[in-house]
Parts: structure tokens; C-alpha cells; sequence
């Protein structure tokens, strides 16, 4: 059997570029004309910035966008896929990486996880992608993990997650557990004098592995807190009254809950009903983003506090810029979460390292990747750590009835990504 | 000659048609990631060739044949995460030796029904095993009580639904939703290399030939005669003396069987295993292959099988949006228009031709026509 | 009444013995306390008006319906408590009233599968069609004179023929007592004849209870007639006794 | 867990638990009830039961919509207008898909099950294209948020209370349509022998068509009802579909009685069971019984001898 498995269909893919390279030749042509042929006298050569095989031309690079669009998680990842489509037409816009524009291939994931798998090794063995902007739960992370290790590819994952991973070839653009949950519970213990705390959550990895380290951090780094309960939940289930009903007997300071999905409408509208005014009951949530917001109904769920690194009402100039390029490109009444915004910065992280390094290869983006700074991030700053996740701060929102966040607290400096806490396992 | 040991004639053509197309036709023309979708699929077939022998043949519906699928592949993915959790790679965890995931949920030893899960003999046969085991139980339970039809359906759903809930609920013992992941090697040797997924392919087509060749040795013996008979009339098999709940068991133990084999050979060429095979999704999905392939025959639920997933991959390449109405209404357009499915229609339009061909004293080369059509039951 | 039934417990070589048989359904007692005897070699026809309860005496036999109350005693051996394939093992076969035959398999397979060998799971997937099978099968077929349809697919037969079918796939398992529900309803004159002529052949050296309401073909074959009206026996005995009894005649005119 | 709380605190958690129970099981009814009729009466599997109630939650949010942006004042009681059109539309939908699919089907029930399930795909894909893969909010009148105060502890959700009252009149008007009227007469009659129905004058057809056409309407009323209380996007019918199945079969499938019992014991369990365990164990254990019942009692619960 061929020990090169591209080998065979390498005359094929020839074929393509060149018609494709036909096909655009009009078209750079004119473009060029407007750019003023600046950026064709920078333009290093191929060979020099591409030495491993990667889909790159004199004039384009390929990235994939792999995401699900059909299935339960299309819920959650459309807003992921915005933004990055959005990354990367500012990017081209902007005159493109190296001087070459961005062309994406977009797959669907289809909410299931060996697809995702399928479709991460397509998008690296087939179509050669220079990085691949996706992923969203983290049964797909680990699904495509050892693809990515595998045929060495570089993925950029938005979403903030339980952290207990670190990879040369993944870039973390959400929080890991640590960033997302320890300055919440300090900030919840101090201003609101919280002593006791009851943890909710969906029924898989992401909620208790956070659960397990806020349980850790209450009961031997807040003095004189304690737990009162913890639950857990089938995903998509729908009936709260009996949880509700025992958070009402336990009568903890703060109802701490993870939950995701559709799940959360039925919480918080059952919550509601219930007569548990979240503007007398404090509430945090690390799952609740404005895109969740949406389909609950602000009504529901004023009141509550939310601990992520993102509001879409965050005000500084880098994020009116994107708030407004967002909504010019999808619509008035789309909104904008944190997972949504970590994706954004994902396309402008690599295109940053790639600049840094000088070179798409991706051994050389995994080396220079630490220490790329981004001052344009709607958040405000980020920095790559040496172990791949961000550097960021952290804040605490309160929910408006109108949909929105507003801000309540914001750490001073930024948090260092600690994917693996000592004293938290 | 009318018969090939066992085979009827035409059978026999189609099975040399089927093997000739996975061992030289699709390996000569795909690329291995290709080939390896293709290897993926054909381990869903497996199901498939249980589904005819149970639905089609048996009229035993089971919406739960994820669940056997399921755990064949977990039997297969405990056995690899063990090999790949040696003290070696895991030497950053706070109890090295154990998987990570249950490193992660603070379980500080291996827990006792994964222990024996070290050695490969076992694996094997637990694969085959348990998921019998089970079945055997669900099966003499509700076959002896006359439970069929629609209620069976039911049922097993309903097993699937919670097989899934305690597989996410458990996930220090299973790996939760994200299943058991980034398996490595088997008795030393990388599975993920190029060359082993060659190998794996045509493992995994040798075992689903084995399997076929069962299968049709079940559906020509008088154990075959007397499913259809039962599917018809169950109580006139019963008052010919036959005892109905065994034969029922023992089909749906047998579908299920081959589920797990697909199962662990799934396992095998992904390279992990998660509880969404497991649930009623996919089990219903499974059930739509072998409708699609034609629920009467062993190699249209093949063919089936194939059809469908390629159908997927292509449409879900190009058009993500449209790919479930395409599902939904084949899946429709094939109850209503095809109850026999692909084999039926090559029954009635392709079949006649080919026999005609044959008439006028011209031989047909093997493997003419079209590819996806399916030899005569 | 009384009398027959000591007679019975004294008797026991009786090939079937129904003891105080009662069924209830929802409290309706479709079965009523009913004793009935069947001796070794004898045709037994049971008659009555619809509803009487004679089919769900053949379904409390062959194990079908589960008796409420009774005893019914095969050889010496407890039916009530055995489940229908283990009663078929006994010895008993039974043909429904509306031809019940495997339409999908043809006529050599139907009376194959209820060839009395390889009845077990893997004896089924053993099983192997040698020289003692098709002879037997062939014998069976020219006596229910389907010896030229053998390769004919169940569901293209005319209704005689099935009726025909099931009665030969009854025959090859060789039962010692042969229950026939109807085996003459909806025939044709001429299918009649031959029906006739068949079950004269087949009685032999085995016992008979038949369900019949053709009063001719009663007289025509049976020893002794049994008339159940609302789940009783209402008479019992000789053709020439029963139809004089004057509660019969009430029962029927009545009706 | 309940040491150190008074007698008070304790009676009020227990009403208030039976409270919650009660609403699980009109919810319970609601999902059940469409299903009992096509299921139970006309033997159709139903698969898609689900994405009619999401059409009916769909309606609602559409019919909110527009109270909102044409007629604000009456915002408040828009929810009766959107539970008359979820009923019709979801009908509406029934009533095509009976005559498009259904009617083709009825002697091969196994084969609905498979062809409803290509229609749901269908059905999530074409909300997924319309409403988008986002789940939609559905504004709620404010007189419907909110508790009743019984007493110090004691507090009746409003939204609780208008579930049961819904399902208690869905369901007497169900019971009165199916069991009183000449129509339910009619139902029955085509059920238990169509070629005599047909022969004294019935006409089959119609008779099929809507009551395949009520039971999905009534779906689109429950769908309507749940968004009071759960999510609507275009996947959120498959959560209810095994529960729903399973509460129809484990009431035996061919009374209604058998499945407002049924309901009632499977919520009762459930909602006890959570209390004391944790959700997802709670389900677990409640589907294990439901099995584990429903392996001794094939027929359901609530099924009476029937002579074969």
C-alpha cells in the first residue's frame, strides 16, 4: 500500500488550485489595481512560509471553520461560525495574512462527535487547512483532539470549557475552569457576604468538573463557606420544581448553576415562577451568555450574575467596533456571547502568530503562539500563555431584562489560565 | 447448478460482486481517509445484516441496536484506553495507571469491571458476550410474555434512553458524554497509522463477509423458514411445536451479537467510542439503513448502509442545510413507494434485465451494472 | 352428568379427560364447569349455536386460553400448567378455523417446518433436508392432493387448498389427538368431497375432535356428538340421540 | 436532610413537592393525551408527536409577536388567541400528513414509526430554516409570571395553575369528543371493524383524517402550553418523545383513563424520586420501573381482560 496517502489525488487538487487560480486571475488583477500592488512586493514566496504541504498559495490560504450547523448544538455554535466568518473577512479586508486572503472550507460537525472527528481529519488530510477555527462542546474537542495531534494541525477552540488539557496543537481562545469560576465565588463571597452555596448542573464533564473545583475552592479557600447541595441533570431535561423546591429548604446565599441547553429556559422560567426573585436571591451562572439570554427571555432571568470573560455591553472602543461590524453582517437583532467573541479572536490570533512567526508551518505558529499578544479583542487584551490558553480577566455581569449584561465587576489584572490546578483535582 | 454450497446462485454472484467492490475496487480508487469513512460505515452494516435477519426476516423491530453497538465498543475502547493509560503516559495524573478520565473525576483506583479488561482474550469474548447476556434477559422477558410489535420497539428505546442517561451520569467509570477517547495502540501496535487503518479496513471487511456468510447460513436453514413463518403466523408456529419466545430470543441475541462486532470494529478504526452511538438516534438511524438497503436482504442492508452514509458525508460536504430533508424524505419516499428498498427495486427492474441478458447467451462481467444494486434475496 | 364424571376419575385411560373446565372473561364464563371425555381412537365432533364456547374449548386445550379453573389431563399428563409448543409435544395438533398456513413460504416449507424434527434453536439451524424428510413430506402432499403445488408459494393456493395445507402439516407431526376447527367451512361442493375423503384416511389410528357445523358431514364421520350451549354441555352421545334430545331441538329452533 | 427544620417549613416543602408533582403530571397529560388518541385509537406510531407540539410552541411565539408589534393593549390575553392557532395549524399539518403519508400506512403500523421519523427530521430542519437553529423566547403576558402567595411558606405558581386548568379542560373535552359525542362513537366503531363501519354508512376516511388531525392539534395546544415552562427550538420535541410513548403504552394503550393514570404514577415517581435522589438518577430509576413493570405487564397497567 502507498505510504502517501495524499499521493493519489495530488494531481487533482493541481487541478483545482489552477482553475481556481484562473478563475481569480481577473479578480486579483483589479484588486491589485485598488491596493496599489503594495502588498504583492511584501508578499514572502511559498516555499519560504510553507514548507510542510499546507493549502497556500502565492495569493490565498485555506482555513476551515468546523462547527455544528445541523443537530442540538447548531443552537449554540451558529454564533461561533458568525464570528469567525466575520474574523476573517476584517482579516482580508485588512490585506490577509502574509498577503494572502483567507478562503475558508466550512464542515458540519452535525452535533455528533465522530463526524466532527470525520471531518477535522477531511479538512487536514484533504484539503490541507493551515488552521482550523472549531469545535464547541468538549466531547467534539476530544473527538478531534488526537486528529489534530495526529496529522498536525492547528486548532482554534472559542469555547470556554473544564480545562484538564493542553495541547501543541489547540489554542484555547475561551476560559478554562479556573480563569472562569475562582474570581466569581471570591467576588460573590465579599461583596455579597456568601457563606453558603447549592451547585447545579447539566449531567456531563464541563458542569462538574467545574462544580468539583468551585466545591474546592469554597470549602478550603473561603473561610467559613460550605456547600449545601449539588445536583445534576440529564441534558434537555425540563422539570425544576422538585430541585426548586429543595434549593427553597436549603436557603442558600447563592444558587450556583451550570446548566446548558435548552434546560435553562425551563430552569429559569420554573425559577420564576416559583417566586424566587433573583434580585433578592443571588444567582451565578458560568453558562448563561447573551445568545442563552435569547431564547430564556431577559424577563426570566434579570437579576442573575454571570461570571465569563465577555458581555456584548462591555464598553471600550475595540468592542463597539465589533459589536457594530457584527450586527452589519448578521443583523440588527443578532447578539454576541462570550463563546461568540472568543471565536472572533481565534482567525486574529493565528493571523497574528503567523506574522510573528513569519511562516504558516505549524510547528513553527505551535512554538511562536506564546506571547501573541492581541490589543484589539473586543474583550479588551489578550495574551497566549506558554500552556496555549489566554490571558484574560475575568467579570461579573448582571442580567438586564432587556437581554443584555451589565457589568459589575471586573478583575484587576489578567487571569493566568491554570489548566491543571494544583489542590482543585 | 442452482446452488453454491449454501447460496443460491444469484446470491453467491452478489456476494463475489460486494467483495470484489471492498477489496478492489474501493481500496484501489479512495485515498485511506476515504477508505477509512468507508471501513466506518461498513461497521454500521453490521447492525444492518442484524436488523434483516431480526426485522426483515424475524418482524422483530429493536430501536435499541445502539445499545449492542454501543457496548461491543466500549468492551473494545476499555481494552485500548487501558493499553494506553499505562503508568508511563499518564505519569502527570494524581493516580498514574488509570485512565485519564477517571483521574480527572477523582477515582483513585481502577474500579473492579475494568479490571479484567487488561486482557485481550477477554475483550473479545465479553464483546460477544455481554451484549448476548443482556439481550437474552430483555428478550426471554418480554418474548415469553407475548410483548411484540410496537411495545418491543418501545421498550428498547427506552433501554437505549437510559443505557445513554447512566453512561453520561457515570462518567468517572465511562468517560461521560465524551466517551472514551484518544485510544492509541493494540498489543503495541499504533492503530492510528495509515497502515493500520489499511489493515483494520480489511480486517473489518473480512469479519462482515463472516458475518454475511452467517447470516445466510441462518436465513437457508429451517431456522430461517421458521422466522418468516413466525413474522406470518405465530401461532401456527407455536402450535407446530416450536417454542416462539426461544427463536425470538435467539434472533435478537444474534442481531445483537453482530452489533457488538461492529461495534468493537467501529471502535477499532476511529479510534474512540461515546454514549450518542448508543441512544435512540442512532439506533433509529440504523434501522433507516437497512430500510433504505431493503429490510429482506443481507446484502442490500450492505448496500444500504453505504448508500445512506455516503449520501450523508457528500450532502453534508456541500449543502450542511438540506442534508436532513434529503434524509427525511428518502426515508419516507422508501416507506411509502419502496417497502423492500434498494433490493426490491433492483427485484423488479434491474433483476429482469440481468436474467434477459442472460438468456441471450451473453455472460455478464462480474461486476457490471450499478454498483449499489443488489442481487435477488 | 354425575355419573360420567366418576366414571371418568375411574377410567383413566381415557386419552383426554376435560374436568370441571371454567374460563371466565370479565366475569362472562365463556367455559362453564365442563367435563369432557374423548377415547382413544374416537371421532368426537362437538356442535352447538355460535358463541356456545366451542373454540375456546379447543383453545383451553391446546393451551391458547389459560383455564380459570378445571383439569385437563392428556395421558395422564396436566395440559393447564404446560405452555402450547410443550402441549404439541404431547401429542396434540390443531387446525384453526380460518386456514392459518405460511403465506410467504411454499408448500413444501410449510409442511416442512412442521416436520417433527429439529425443534430446538440449534436444532433449526442444523436441521438438514435428507431422503426421511422429502419422502415423508411427498407422502403427505399427494394425500392432501398438493403433490404437483409443492414449489407454490402459500398465499397463491385457493382457500380448499389451504384448508388442505394446514391439514397436512398437521398430519406430518403425527399428533395422537387431531383438533379441527371447522375443516369443511367455506369449501366448494367438490372441495367438500374431497375433505371428506381426506379426514376418513387420516382418522385412522388416532383420536378426533372436530368443531362442525354442516349437519351431513357430522353424521357422516363422528362416533359420538357433544352439543355446548353457553359454555355447558348440553347433551352428549350418539348422532341419532343428541338430535332427538328435545333441549337440543329447543336450543336450536329457539335460537 | 430534614433535621433541624420546623414543622412548618417541612408541611410547606411537602405541598408545595405535591404541587410540583401535580404540574409534572398535567404537563405529563398534555404531551400524552394527542398521542393516546392516534396511538392508542388508531395504532398509528406517531414518531413525529414532538415536532407538532414544537409548531404549536412556534405558533405561540409568532402569534406573541404580533400582539406585540400590532396590537400591544391586548398583549395580555394573546395567549388564548395563540392556543386556538397552534390547535389549527398543528391540525392543519396532521390532517396533510394523513392524507400525504398515514392513510398509506394503516396495515403497516411498524412502518409509521419509520416514516414519522423521516418526517420529524423533516419537521426540525424546516423550523431550523424558518426560525433559525436558535432557540426562541416567548414573551410571557406578566400576569402569568409569578406565584400566589397561600401562605407564609405555601406559594402556587400561576403558570402551574393554568397548565392544570388547561389540561383538565383539554382533557374532559377529549374524554366528552371520544367517549359521548356520536363522533367518538364513530372513532371506535372504524377502529374496532373499518369494513363494517364503512359498510353501515361511516365514512372511514374522514373519521381518520381527523382524528389524526385532533390528535396533533392537541399537540400544538401542549406545545403552546410548554412554553410557559420549557424551551422551543426546532429539536426540543425529540426530549419528549420517549416519555411521551411510554406514558401512553405504560397506561395501556387503548384507554384514556389508562394514560391520566399512567401519568399520574410515573410523575408522582419521578417527582418524588427527585426530591430525594438527584435528577439524573431519579430518571433512571423511573425508566427502569417503567421497563422492569412493563416487562410483567405487557398489556399496561390499566388494561382490562380482553377475550382474544
Amino acid at each position: 500500500m502507498s505510504s502517501d496517502p495524499t499521493h493519489s489525488e495530488l494531481p487533482d487538487q493541481l487541478r483545482r488550485k489552477l482553475l481556481l487560480g484562473l478563475a481569480a486571475a481577473p479578480f486579483v488583477g483589479l484588486a491589485s489595481g485598488l491596493t496599489a500592488g503594495r502588498a504583492f512586493a511584501d508578499v514572502p514566496a511559498t516555499s519560504v512560509v510553507n514548507t510542510t504541504g499546507l493549502a497556500v498559495t502565492d495569493t490565498e490560504v485555506t482555513v476551515g471553520i468546523l462547527h455544528s450547523v445541523t443537530g442540538t448544538m447548531a443552537i449554540s455554535e451558529t454564533g461561533s461560525v458568525e464570528a469567525e466568518k466575520l474574523a476573517i473577512s476584517q482579516i482580508n479586508e485588512a490585506g490577509g495574512v502574509l498577503g494572502r486572503k483567507i478562503k475558508f472550507i466550512q464542515e458540519d460537525g452535525a452535533s455528533d462527535w465522530p463526524t466532527f472527528a470525520e471531518k477535522a481529519k477531511k479538512l487536514l488530510v484533504n484539503d490541507h487547512c493551515a488552521a482550523v477555527m472549531g469545535c464547541w462542546t468538549s466531547a467534539s474537542r476530544k473527538a478531534v483532539l488526537p486528529v489534530f495531534e495526529q496529522y498536525n494541525g492547528m486548532l482554534y477552540y472559542p469555547t470556554f470549557y473544564e480545562g484538564l488539557e493542553q495541547s501543541k496543537n489547540v489554542i484555547y481562545t475561551g476560559q478554562e475552569a479556573t480563569q472562569q469560576i475562582i474570581a466569581g465565588l471570591d467576588w460573590v463571597n465579599k461583596t455579597k457576604g456568601a457563606k453558603s452555596f447549592y451547585l447545579l448542573g447539566s449531567d456531563y464533564i464541563w458542569p462538574r468538573t467545574s462544580n468539583k473545583i468551585a466545591r474546592k475552592h469554597i470549602e478550603n479557600h473561603l473561610t467559613g463557606c460550605k456547600v449545601l447541595g449539588e445536583e445534576y441533570f440529564p441534558l434537555g431535561h425540563t422539570q425544576f420544581n422538585s430541585v426548586i423546591n429543595k434549593i427553597k429548604l436549603a436557603k442558600p446565599d447563592v444558587i450556583y448553576a451550570i446548566i446548558v441547553g435548552g434546560s435553562n429556559v425551563a430552569f429559569y422560567k420554573q425559577l420564576k415562577a416559583a417566586g424566587i426573585d433573583l434580585s433578592k436571591q443571588t444567582l451565578l451562572t458560568i453558562s448563561v451568555t447573551e445568545d442563552e439570554i435569547d431564547g430564556i427571555g431577559g424577563e426570566n432571568i434579570a437579576g442573575a450574575f454571570a461570571c465569563m470573560k465577555y458581555f456584548q455591553s462591555l464598553d471600550n472602543p475595540n468592542n463597539k467596533g465589533f459589536v457594530s461590524a457584527f450586527k452589519k453582517m448578521w443583523g440588527e437583532k443578532t447578539v454576541i456571547g462570550d463563546v461568540t467573541q472568543a471565536a472572533y479572536l481565534g482567525p486574529w490570533l493565528w493571523k497574528l502568530t503567523v506574522e510573528k512567526a513569519g511562516s504558516f508551518d505549524i510547528d513553527k505558529i505551535a512554538a511562536a503562539s506564546p506571547g501573541v499578544e492581541f490589543k484589539g479583542a473586543p474583550e479588551g487584551y489578550v495574551r497566549i500563555h506558554e500552556n496555549h490558553h489566554l490571558w484574560s480577566k475575568t467579570r461579573v455581569g448582571k442580567a438586564l431584562a432587556s437581554g443584555q449584561y451589565e457589568l459589575v465587576y471586573e478583575t484587576a489584572d489578567l487571569v493566568e489560565p491554570n489548566p491543571f490546578p494544583k489542590g482543585y483535582q | 447448478m442452482d446452488r453454491l454450497l449454501f447460496l443460491k446462485r444469484s446470491e453467491a454472484v452478489g456476494l463475489l460482486v460486494l467483495i470484489t467492490l471492498l477489496v478492489v475496487v474501493l481500496p484501489l480508487s479512495l485515498d485511506i481517509f476515504r477508505l477509512n469513512l468507508v471501513g466506518k460505515y461498513l461497521t454500521y452494516s453490521f447492525v444492518a445484516i442484524g436488523l434483516v435477519l431480526c426485522w426483515g426476516f424475524g418482524g422483530i423491530l429493536s430501536l435499541g441496536q445502539g445499545i449492542f453497538f454501543g457496548l461491543g465498543g466500549y468492551c473494545m475502547a476499555m481494552f485500548l484506553k487501558l493499553e494506553a493509560s499505562s503508568v508511563e503516559n499518564t505519569k502527570i495524573q494524581s493516580t498514574p495507571g488509570i485512565p485519564d478520565f477517571m483521574d480527572w473525576n477523582q477515582i483513585t483506583s481502577l474500579p473492579w469491571f475494568w479490571v479484567p479488561f487488561k486482557s485481550f482474550p477477554f475483550t473479545l469474548a465479553a464483546i460477544v458476550i455481554v451484549p448476548a447476556v443482556l439481550c437474552f434477559i430483555l428478550g426471554t422477558a418480554m418474548f415469553r410474555r407475548r410483548v411484540g410489535g410496537v411495545y418491543f420497539a418501545i421498550i428498547t428505546q427506552t433501554v437505549a434512553a437510559i443505557l445513554t442517561i447512566l453512561i453520561v451520569g457515570q462518567q468517572g467509570f465511562t468517560g461521560g458524554i465524551n466517551g472514551i477517547t484518544d485510544l492509541r495502540t493494540l498489543h503495541g501496535w499504533d492503530i492510528r497509522t495509515d497502515h493500520a487503518k489499511y489493515i483494520l479496513y480489511f480486517v473489518n471487511v473480512a469479519a462482515l463477509i463472516a458475518c454475511l456468510l452467517f447470516g445466510y447460513t441462518v436465513r437457508h436453514s429451517k431456522l430461517g423458514r421458521i422466522l418468516v413463518a413466525m413474522r406470518d403466523k405465530e401461532d401456527r408456529v407455536r402450535f407446530s411445536g416450536y417454542s416462539v419466545a426461544g427463536f425470538k430470543t435467539f434472533i435478537f441475541c444474534l442481531a445483537a451479537v453482530l452489533a457488538a462486532i461492529g461495534g468493537a470494529m467501529f471502535t477499532l478504526q476511529v479510534g474512540f467510542m461515546s454514549p450518542s452511538f448508543v441512544g435512540i438516534v442512532p439506533s433509529i438511524e440504523m434501522v433507516i439503513y437497512t430500510a433504505v438497503g431493503g429490510r429482506l436482504s443481507l446484502l442490500g442492508a450492505v448496500y444500504g448502509t453505504l448508500l445512506v452514509n455516503a449520501a450523508k458525508t457528500a450532502f453534508s460536504e456541500s449543502f450542511p442545510q438540506l442534508w436532513l430533508f434529503g434524509l427525511g424524505g428518502l426515508f419516507i419516499a422508501v416507506v411509502l413507494a419502496f417497502p423492500n428498498g434498494l433490493a426490491g427495486i433492483y427485484d423488479s427492474y434491474v433483476a429482469p434485465h440481468i436474467a434477459g441478458l442472460f438468456k441471450r447467451g451473453r455472460a455478464p462481467k462480474p461486476g457490471s451494472g450499478v454498483p449499489q444494486s443488489t442481487p435477488a434475496e | 352428568m354425575n355419573a360420567q364424571h366418576i366414571i371418568g376419575q375411574m377410567a383413566p385411560d381415557f386419552l383426554l379427560s376435560v374436568e370441571a373446565l371454567t374460563v371466565s372473561f370479565d366475569g362472562f364464563k365463556a367455559v362453564d364447569d365442563l367435563s369432557l371425555y374423548v377415547d382413544k381412537n374416537e371421532i368426537r365432533v362437538i356442535i352447538g349455536p355460535n358463541g356456545a364456547g366451542k373454540t375456546t374449548v379447543l383453545d383451553l386445550i391446546c393451551g391458547r386460553t389459560k383455564a380459570t379453573e378445571g383439569s385437563i389431563k392428556f395421558k395422564g399428563t396436566e395440559l393447564t400448567r404446560l405452555s402450547e409448543n410443550q402441549i404439541v409435544l404431547a401429542g396434540i395438533g390443531r387446525k384453526f378455523q380460518t386456514p392459518s398456513i405460511y403465506e410467504d413460504l411454499t408448500v413444501f416449507e410449510n409442511l416442512e417446518i412442521s416436520f417433527p424434527r429439529g425443534r430446538s434453536v440449534f436444532g433449526a439451524l442444523t436441521f438438514r433436508r435428507d431422503r426421511e424428510v422429502i419422502d415423508r413430506i411427498e407422502e403427505i402432499a399427494e394425500m392432501i392432493f398438493l403433490k404437483d403445488d409443492l414449489e407454490k408459494r402459500g398465499e397463491y393456493l385457493s382457500h380448499g387448498q389451504k384448508q388442505w395445507l394446514e391439514i397436512g402439516m398437521l398430519l406430518i407431526q403425527d399428533p395422537e389427538l387431531l383438533m379441527l376447527d371447522e375443516p369443511v367451512a367455506g369449501m366448494s361442493v367438490s372441495e367438500r368431497k374431497r375433505t371428506a375423503e381426506l379426514l376418513h384416511k387420516i382418522i385412522k389410528g388416532r383420536s378426533v375432535l372436530v368443531i362442525e357445523h354442516d349437519m351431513k358431514f357430522v353424521e357422516d364421520i363422528a362416533h359420538r356428538v357433544t352439543v355446548l350451549h353457553q359454555g355447558k354441555v348440553l347433551s352428549e352421545g350418539s348422532m341419532e340421540r343428541v338430535k332427538n334430545d328435545p333441549k337440543v331441538v329447543e336450543v336450536y329452533l329457539g335460537h | 436532610m430534614f433535621y433541624g427544620f420546623s414543622i412548618t417549613d417541612l408541611t410547606s416543602i411537602f405541598v408545595m413537592q405535591g404541587f410540583a408533582g401535580l404540574i409534572l403530571f398535567s404537563v405529563y397529560v398534555l404531551m400524552a393525551l394527542g398521542l393516546a388518541i392516534i396511538f392508542g385509537q388508531m395504532g398509528v406510531i406517531n414518531m413525529a408527536h414532538g415536532e407538532f407540539m414544537i409548531l404549536g410552541a412556534y405558533m405561540t411565539y409568532l402569534t406573541s409577536q404580533l400582539f406585540l408589534t400590532f396590537v400591544p393593549v391586548l398583549f395580555p390575553v394573546y395567549f388564548f388567541v395563540a392556543m386556538i392557532i397552534a390547535f389549527c395549524a398543528s391540525g392543519a399539518l396532521g390532517m396533510l400528513v394523513e392524507w400525504a403519508m398515514i392513510r398509506h400506512l394503516y396495515k403497516r403500523p411498524l412502518d409509521t414509526l419509520l416514516a414519522t421519523w423521516g418526517l420529524s427530521l423533516i419537521l426540525q430542519q424546516a423550523y431550523r430554516s424558518v426560525f433559525g437553529a436558535r432557540e426562541v423566547g416567548v414573551e410571557l403576558p406578566e400576569w402569568m409570571m409569578g406565584s400566589l402567595q397561600v401562605t407564609d411558606g405555601i406559594e402556587v405558581q400561576i403558570n402551574g395553575l393554568f397548565v392544570m386548568t388547561l389540561t383538565l379542560g383539554i382533557t374532559v373535552a377529549v374524554g366528552y369528543v371520544m367517549y359521548w359525542s356520536r363522533w367518538g362513537r364513530q372513532v371506535r366503531a372504524v377502529m374496532q371493524n373499518r369494513v363494517m363501519a364503512g359498510a353501515v354508512g361511516i365514512d372511514t376516511e374522514k373519521v381518520d383524517r381527523y382524528t389524526f388531525a385532533l390528535g396533533c392539534g392537541i399537540a400544538g395546544v401542549a406545545g403552546s402550553a410548554f412554553t410557559m415552562i420549557g424551551s422551543t427550538g426546532p429539536t426540543a420535541g425529540q426530549l419528549y418523545i420517549v416519555d411521551t410513548f411510554l406514558i401512553v403504552v405504560f397506561g395501556g394503550a387503548q384507554s384514556l383513563l389508562g394514560t391520566i393514570l399512567s401519568a399520574f404514577s410515573i410523575s408522582q415517581t419521578d417527582s418524588t424520586l427527585e426530591f430525594f435522589l438527584s435528577g439524573s438518577t431519579a430518571k433512571v430509576l423511573t425508566l427502569l420501573g417503567v421497563v422492569f413493570i412493563l416487562m410483567l405487564r405487557p398489556q399496561g397497567l390499566f388494561v382490562l381482560k380482553i377475550r382474544k
